[in-house]
């Protein structure tokens, strides 16, 4: 098998074993509601963490993404409620313009070589604050098409549901695979993240591909903040805090490298997935204090990226002193 | 040499700063006025000091730490675990040395635990730390059982609010600390070791250098510091916030050493300029407090001024302006 | 056996919070039910998680203490469909009332209410400058305090919020957003008091006054909400002159409630509201300060 | 120059400064349709720059370049690359992370209903290696190939590109006589087509076996341009240096006999897997030549020497006293010094200055606190910067400004300044110019003159049988035989190379 899938195959292994201990555990977390919870309950996380995947993939880090869903959320509450708009007008609008937002990030990026750490950071601060400049309240979608929307799923045997986010997320997922693995546009990411210089010399149109890439990334924070309104039928300025971080967990745990080049969309998926997974153990375990929940956290986290160590860096000498993959 | 440290007065940093107080100035003409009362000096100035003081200190760790392309997100919850170990140290009446021995000791004992993680593992930082960034407010939180512990002993709070020399104890500590550190790097060959590290870990590993005790020096070291920040935090209040001590002072630690100059992927860094970043951020803060607008603009402002800030800086926005003077034939030459 | 309950507590963000779970899980002991606690380091996909975990689970009933008022009535839904009783802690829903059993809070607007009535009280008719120390901006708490505290005041125009900043309801942002203040209004001189959205903020706000030279309490006017017990503490020095009480124990009325629907189907009233007492001086603080002192603050 | 009628690119008045240093100074060149255009210079006369903004990654500050007439300025590499020049840039600029077949295929996929025809790409790509002699997995990550491997993706990249021109920067470097010959048939075929081809060497054997005209390049300025016929080495090389080399060809071949007690000695050391067990005795004052083909596992055998890898299998003695040497820090204790392969990548510390660079193996070894002033930080810097002869404008230039050639002289500066015993060099003559060249050469004598050890890993044959005292032959990470005496001459290490079969058979 070829070893670039080896740090795939070790995080879906990872996240099978744990499933198994968990349910060991707590049978109840084996049925089709807790199955159902799990994509309904991440979607948000699971859209955000794909543009994520995107922008580490090429080297880059985006940490504006929770201030964009948050924005994006009283953005669409205020053109609902307040101008009447319906929702199917607002989103192709909400979206458009977080993808603008994104642009214009990748640009100073790449034009004006400011590392994407602070542009994105300076990002957060900007959408956070312009969220609640707006509002400092949550304002409530009292809308028809939100109710349908929110309450639409397919009825799973033994009371679980897939809802209709919950198929959103999967469908980013499938589509964005696709993007990240079979078009043009994915290959330049792949070759942005190994070697920006190589790869301009090549003919990588790497300005072009940079704002393409964090105008992605604040797109799917644009539909996440859609799902995540959808979610909690609201738009709150202080929605979503701290997702990026997160998502970017997520998208480790997933065996995409943070210094760019090497990833998998599917991978992140399974980062998703083992958050959710660790998050409903807690639940359902229901004596951890609030301590010992964060302590939880820190250590599975730990687990994981110990367990990805040992799977995939054996046989290598030390990292820094291999040229390929980690 | 002293053409270059004389240089320095003009580097962007210092202009960027200039701008800053001026703006404050104009929103606050108050801004400068610097009294003398109860033996200690007083004014908006030295608040900047005082209250950037922490966020210096994170800095001056954090300076090696990305100058080895690394990077370290759990220095605010670091700060909330040695704050927390103090207060309950010194409620349970031990003497200071003991309590400030116990805090700071387990505060390198996290620094080591994401050195250990980065440089003998191989983890990459950001992860690395994210483990304790996550789990070490947990600690924090596990030491005080939730609540601010407070305490009132009189030794412990001079380092928080006491004063030397007229000087806020906070920024006297800073700055020893920002000498200290500066000159140990330079005196020593520390500092070329890890630009060296930093710039190619591979080529340092084939000249024989100890990488590995490297990173993981510089990283028990910017948890000492850490913990100092989260002493004179936990000081300040005369009690230890397990929840909010340092929340999100990682960012503004970052941002210090970049505003400072030093490049997130590694190589060059200077820790007096890292420090000058630090008081940048606190004067804009302090700016924000004085200037009486809506607290809903704060993260507006500050994201408007970072901004500034970074394209002035951007090494690109130089060729552009270049590009554009040479040109131009009536624009003045560039050297 | 007893019951099963499941909590989703927002977090563990403040002394207060931290009461309000130890004291709940003082009241289940007491009463032998099973507290099944989740912990949502404030965020509220995470309470939403939690409740759908306890419904998986099967509880008998579930406690939650909502981050925002809003995005509720789906999972709300959920429990009521799985036949599972809801009840709130410490604020409402924008939710139809039929999809919890009950809501046990305290009136936030009412306790800024409080606090400013006692201020215009106090001050008479003096003009007095006021500077407020909000809560984190967008917080609920913090949209009404300040709400209630300023329809307290609009009827008396000696009485301005001269300044007003969020010190994030932490001591050290509180104590740093008071020194701006202190320097902002002519050293302090001019301002006469000091109305923090809560006690941690006022116990900062209280240290940088005295840092500044001047006397709180006497100098400048502190009023805060809360009662945590460090605010007696300052009150018994002299230092702090008012609090609102907000009451940490919301689960034992919750309980109440929960066992009597059990028991024998009775429906509990909709809102039950919690006191909000006004502690002054007169109201031996050290007293109140070693009462409140053990319960997790 | 006036307007060259034939000329399919021509570039005219280039001129550009890095800072206040002129990397080229008003140069004219025109390349021809259909020929072989050598571009020759010592290490850092401007070629690659010069090549970088023929293709649009510098700008230019002054002068004008013209396409089949037509005045053009590419913004991006992707224009030139557009308009049919295809560019191998010095220094394998290609995406290790990725599949060999995307390196080749990137930005121009084949594609089926808009999404990527793997499948399609990989036909394509086996079929166009194996135009190279190539049978590899192109689905495999590059990192997994050698340097040469890397190079001839490369290559088949930008002729697969190239409409009108080809570039080639030193593409020859890490290349064996047997790809060289592949490399020039297909150049060959290429001029057929018409094609303007550009080559940039340093072996003025390939300059002369293979172009038509040469154009050299001394200081960034325009020496001259000549057809190949009209000219002879000794003239090359005068118009490159400006002066007359003493060529020294066997000038210096070492006695046995002369050296000194042994120093390193090797019992069955190997790794499983990486290198056979190796017997080997290097004695003070020897220069032990290792010649083998690309992959024989020289480099692995420094790693192994020098505690990159640590060795699984055997004994190291260093002065007759047991040694064990994990990582290169031991190695360095124990008098060691590496000059690698790789230098970019394991080599030299870009960001830092010349004399960081230099001092730096010397500092390691003082340890943390025993730092050098920076007074004698420069006496060293300067004084290894006269001895080599590294061209740098100051000793504070960060070494990635240096030309590749000067950068390897910083490499080997750092290493002399430890005051080594034993020096491994890896293909130290890579990419450098025929006068660092015989410097290089020189300085290995000198050293060895002066009592060191030394194991020099080299392809140029010629170069290994001038300098060496003994000369191993790997082969199959092995070490296949040991040549002494008369028998180290060119055709006799060839024929040991090649007696695989021979010997296999015994
Ligand atoms: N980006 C740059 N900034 C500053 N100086 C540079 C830069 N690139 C090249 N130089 C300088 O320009 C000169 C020409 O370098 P160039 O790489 O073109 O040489 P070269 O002829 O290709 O040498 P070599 O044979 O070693 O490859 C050198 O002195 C080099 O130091
Ligand atoms: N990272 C690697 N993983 C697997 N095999 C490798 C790796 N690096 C090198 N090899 C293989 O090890 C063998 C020895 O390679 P080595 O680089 O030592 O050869 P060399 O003689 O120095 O050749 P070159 O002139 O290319 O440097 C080759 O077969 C090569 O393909
Ligand atoms: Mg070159
Ligand atoms: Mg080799």
């Amino acid at each position: 098998m070829n070893a670039r899938y080896r740090p795939l195959m070790a995080t879906t292994l990872i996240f099978i074993v744990a499933y198994a201990l968990c349910v060991s555990q707590y049978p109840g977390m084996w049925s089709t509601r807790v199955l159902g919870n799990f994509l309904t309950d991440n979607a948000f996380l699971g859209v955000a963490a794909v543009g994520a995947t995107f922008v580490i993939i090429s080297g880059g880090i985006d940490l504006s993404v929770g201030a964009v869903i948050g924005l994006t959320g009283v953005v669409t509450a205020i053109l609902i409620t307040r101008l009447g708009l319906h929702p199917l007008v607002v989103f192709p609008l909400v979206l458009a313009l977080a993808a603008l937002f994104g642009a214009v990030m990748g640009a100073v990026i790449h034009f004006l070589r400011v590392p994407p750490f602070i542009v994105t950071l300076a990002g957060m601060f900007l959408a956070r604050g312009l969220a609640s400049v707006l509002t400092q309240d949550s304002i409530p979608i009292d809308h028809e098409f939100y109710r349908t929307v929110s309450s639409l799923y397919i009825k799973l045997p033994g009371g679980g549901r897939l809802s209709a986010i919950g198929l959103t997320m999967l469908a980013v997922f499938a589509i964005f695979g696709l993007v990240a693995h079979k078009t043009r546009f994915g290959s330049y990411v792949y070759a942005i993240g190994g070697n920006p210089v190589s790869a301009a010399l090549m003919g990588v149109p790497t300005g072009r591909t940079t704002v393409a890439i964090y105008a992605l990334s604040s797109f799917l924070g644009g539909l996440s903040g859609i799902i995540y309104s959808l979610y909690t039928s609201a738009g709150y300025p202080l929605a979503a805090v701290g997702i990026e971080l997160d998502s970017i967990a997520a998208v480790v745990i997933g065996g995409t490298l943070l210094t760019g080049g090497y990833g998998f969309i599917f991978g992140t998926l399974i980062g998703v997935m083992l958050q959710g997974l660790v998050q409903t153990f807690i639940v359902f375990d229901g004596t951890l204090s609030s301590w010992w929940t964060k302590i939880a956290i820190g250590f599975l986290l730990f687990m994981f990226i110990l367990l990805q160590n040992l799977v995939f860096n054996r046989q290598n000498g030390p990292a820094h002193l291999r040229k390929g993959p980690a | 040499m002293r053409a270059q440290s004389l240089s320095h007065l003009f580097s962007h940093q210092v202009i960027a700063l200039a701008g800053v107080l001026l703006i404050n100035w104009m929103v606050f003409p108050g801004f400068f006025d610097v009294t003398w009362k109860d033996g200690r000096l007083f004014g908006s100035l030295i608040d900047v000091i005082n209250r950037g003081a922490p966020v210096a200190i994170l800095a001056i760790g954090m300076t090696p730490i990305i100058a080895t392309r690394g990077v370290d997100l759990s220095v605010g919850a670091v700060m909330a675990v040695a704050g927390a170990v103090a207060a309950t140290f010194t409620v349970a009446g031990h003497p200071l040395v003991v309590t400030l021995a116990a805090a700071l000791a387990v505060a390198i004992a996290c620094g080591l635990w994401n050195g250990l993680l980065i440089a003998f593992l191989g983890i990459q930082p950001f992860v690395a730390t994210l483990v304790l960034m996550v789990a070490g407010r947990g600690l924090a939180q596990l030491i005080t059982e939730g609540s601010i512990v407070t305490f009132s002993d009189p030794a412990l709070i001079f380092i928080g609010t006491g004063s030397l020399l007229g000087l806020p104890m906070p920024a006297v500590i800073a700055l020893l600390l920002m000498l200290g550190a500066h000159l140990f790097v330079r005196r020593t060959a520390m500092g070329l070791f890890i630009e060296a590290i930093g710039t190619n870990r591979s080529a340092a590993t084939y000249t024989g250098l100890r990488s590995r005790s490297l990173i993981l020096a510089i990283y028990a070291f910017g948890g000492f510091c850490a913990g100092v920040a989260g002493i004179i935090a936990a000081a300040d209040i005369r009690g230890a916030d397990a929840n909010n001590a340092g929340l999100w002072l990682e960012l503004d630690a970052i941002l210090a050493v970049v505003i400072g100059g030093t490049s997130l992927l590694g190589g060059r860094f200077s820790i007096p300029l890292s420090v000058l970043g630090a008081i940048i951020i606190q004067a804009m803060n302090t700016g924000i407090l004085v200037s009486g607008f809506p607290p809903e603009f704060n993260l507006i402002v500050k994201a408007g001024v970072i901004m500034i800030i970074l394209i002035l800086q951007s090494a690109r926005l130089g060729e552009i302006v270049a590009a554009i003077r040479t040109k131009n034939p009536l624009g003045r030459k560039t050297p | 056996a007893g019951m099963t309950v499941g909590f989703s507590q927002i977090g563990s963000e403040s002394g207060w919070r931290a009461a309000e779970t130890s004291v709940t899980k003082q009241e289940a002991e007491k009463r032998g039910i099973t507290l099944k606690f989740a912990d949502a380091q404030q965020k509220q996909e995470n309470q939403i998680k939690a409740i759908r975990g306890f419904i998986a689970q099967g509880v008998d009933a579930i406690l939650v203490a909502p981050v925002v008022a809003t995005g509720w009535e789906e999972v709300l839904g959920e429990a009521k469909e799985a036949e599972i009783p809801v009840v709130l802690l410490d604020r409402g829903v924008e939710a139809p009332q039929d999809l919890y059993l009950t809501s046990v809070a305290s009136d936030q607007v009412k306790e800024g209410r409080v606090a400013g009535e006692w201020l215009v009280k106090t001050v008479g008719d003096k003009p007095c400058k006021v500077v407020e120390l909000q809560g984190t901006v967008g917080s609920t708490p913090a949209i009404n305090r300040k709400k209630g505290f300023e329809e307290a005041i609009s009827g008396h125009s000696n009485i301005t919020i001269a300044r007003s900043q969020t010190g994030d309801f932490t001591r050290a942002k509180g104590k740093e957003v008071m020194e701006g203040f202190l320097k902002a209004e002519n050293g302090g001189k001019d301002i006469c008091a000091m109305y923090a959205h809560n006690d941690d903020m006022a116990v900062g706000g209280i240290q940088a006054i005295k840092d500044a030279g001047l006397k709180p309490g006497k100098d400048i006017l502190v009023v805060s909400i809360d009662a945590v017990p460090d605010i007696f503490a300052a009150m018994a020095a002299g230092e702090a002159n008012a609090t609102v009480e907000l009451t940490p124990n919301m689960a034992g009325p919750a309980f109440d409630a929960l066992e009597a629907f059990k028991k024998d189907g009775k429906q509990p009233e909709k809102f039950i509201i919690t006191e909000s007492k006004l502690y002054t001086p007169a109201d031996n603080p050290q007293g109140e300060y070693e009462a409140r002192k053990g319960l997790g603050y | 120059m006036t307007n060259d009628q034939r000329a399919v690119l021509q570039a005219t008045g280039i001129t550009k400064t890095f800072g206040s240093h002129a990397a080229l100074k008003n140069v004219d060149i025109a390349f021809q349709a259909g020929e072989v255009h050598a571009l020759l210079g010592e290490n850092g006369a401007g070629k690659s720059t010069l090549i970088k903004i023929l293709t649009g990654a510098y700008s230019l500050d002054q002068g004008t370049i013209r396409l089949d007439g037509e005045e053009v300025s590419f913004a991006t590499p992707l224009q030139a690359q557009a308009l049919g020049i295809g560019t191998v840039y010095q220094e394998v600029n290609l995406l290790p992370n990725m599949t060999v077949m995307d390196n080749l295929y990137i930005g121009r996929q084949p594609r089926r209903f808009g999404l990527v025809d793997r499948k399609r790409m990989e036909r394509e790509a086996r079929a166009v290696l194996s135009g190279y002699g190539l049978d590899i997995d192109v689905r495999a990550d590059l990192s997994t190939f050698s340097v040469a491997v890397q190079q001839i993706v490369a290559i088949a990249r930008a002729v697969a590109l190239s409409g009108k021109v080809l570039i080639l920067d030193e593409p020859t470097a890490s290349l064996d006589a047997a790809e060289v010959e592949k490399l020039f048939d297909i150049v060959r075929r290429l001029k057929a087509r018409g094609l303007a081809i550009v080559f940039i060497t340093h072996f003025l054997d390939q300059v002369f076996a293979l172009s038509d005209r040469v154009t050299v390049l001394r200081n960034g300025q325009l020496i001259g341009t000549r057809a190949i016929s009209d000219i002879n080495r000794t003239e090359v090389v005068k118009m490159m240096l400006g002066k007359d080399l003493a060529l020294h060809h066997g000038e210096i071949l070492a006695e046995e006999s002369e050296v000194g007690e042994t120093l390193v000695s090797l019992r069955d050391y190997g790794l499983k897997g990486r290198v056979e067990p190796i017997n080997l005795d290097i004695h003070r004052g020897e220069v032990i030549g290792v010649a083998g083909l690309l992959g024989s596992g020289r480099t692995e055998m420094a790693r192994l020497l020098f505690g990159i890898d640590t060795a699984d299998s055997g004994r190291i003695a260093v002065d007759g006293r047991d040694a064990t040497i994990r990582s290169p820090r031991d190695a360095v204790a124990l008098g060691f010094g590496f000059c690698p392969e790789d230098r970019k990548l394991d080599g030299i510390f870009g960001d830092l200055s010349v004399r960081e660079n230099i001092v730096m193996a010397m500092q390691a070894r003082l340890g943390w606190f025993r730092a050098l002033t920076r007074d004698e930080q420069m006496e060293i810097a300067g004084n290894y910067i006269e001895a080599l002869d590294i061209r740098t404008a100051s000793a504070e230039l960060p070494v990635k400004l240096l030309s590749g050639g000067n950068q390897q002289k910083v490499i080997l500066a750092r290493w002399l300044a430890t005051d080594p015993r034993f020096l491994i060099l890896d293909e130290p003559t890579r990419g450098i110019d025929v006068g660092a060249h015989a410097e290089i050469v020189r300085v290995i004598s000198r050293l060895r003159e002066d009592g060191l050890a030394l194991v020099v890993i080299s392809s140029e044959l010629d170069e290994v049988v001038s300098y060496s005292s003994r000369v191993v032959v790997m082969r199959d990470r092995a070490i296949a035989a040991e040549l002494h005496g008369a028998d180290i001459n060119v055709a006799r290490i060839v024929e040991t190379i090649a007696s695989h079969h021979a010997e296999a058979e015994q």
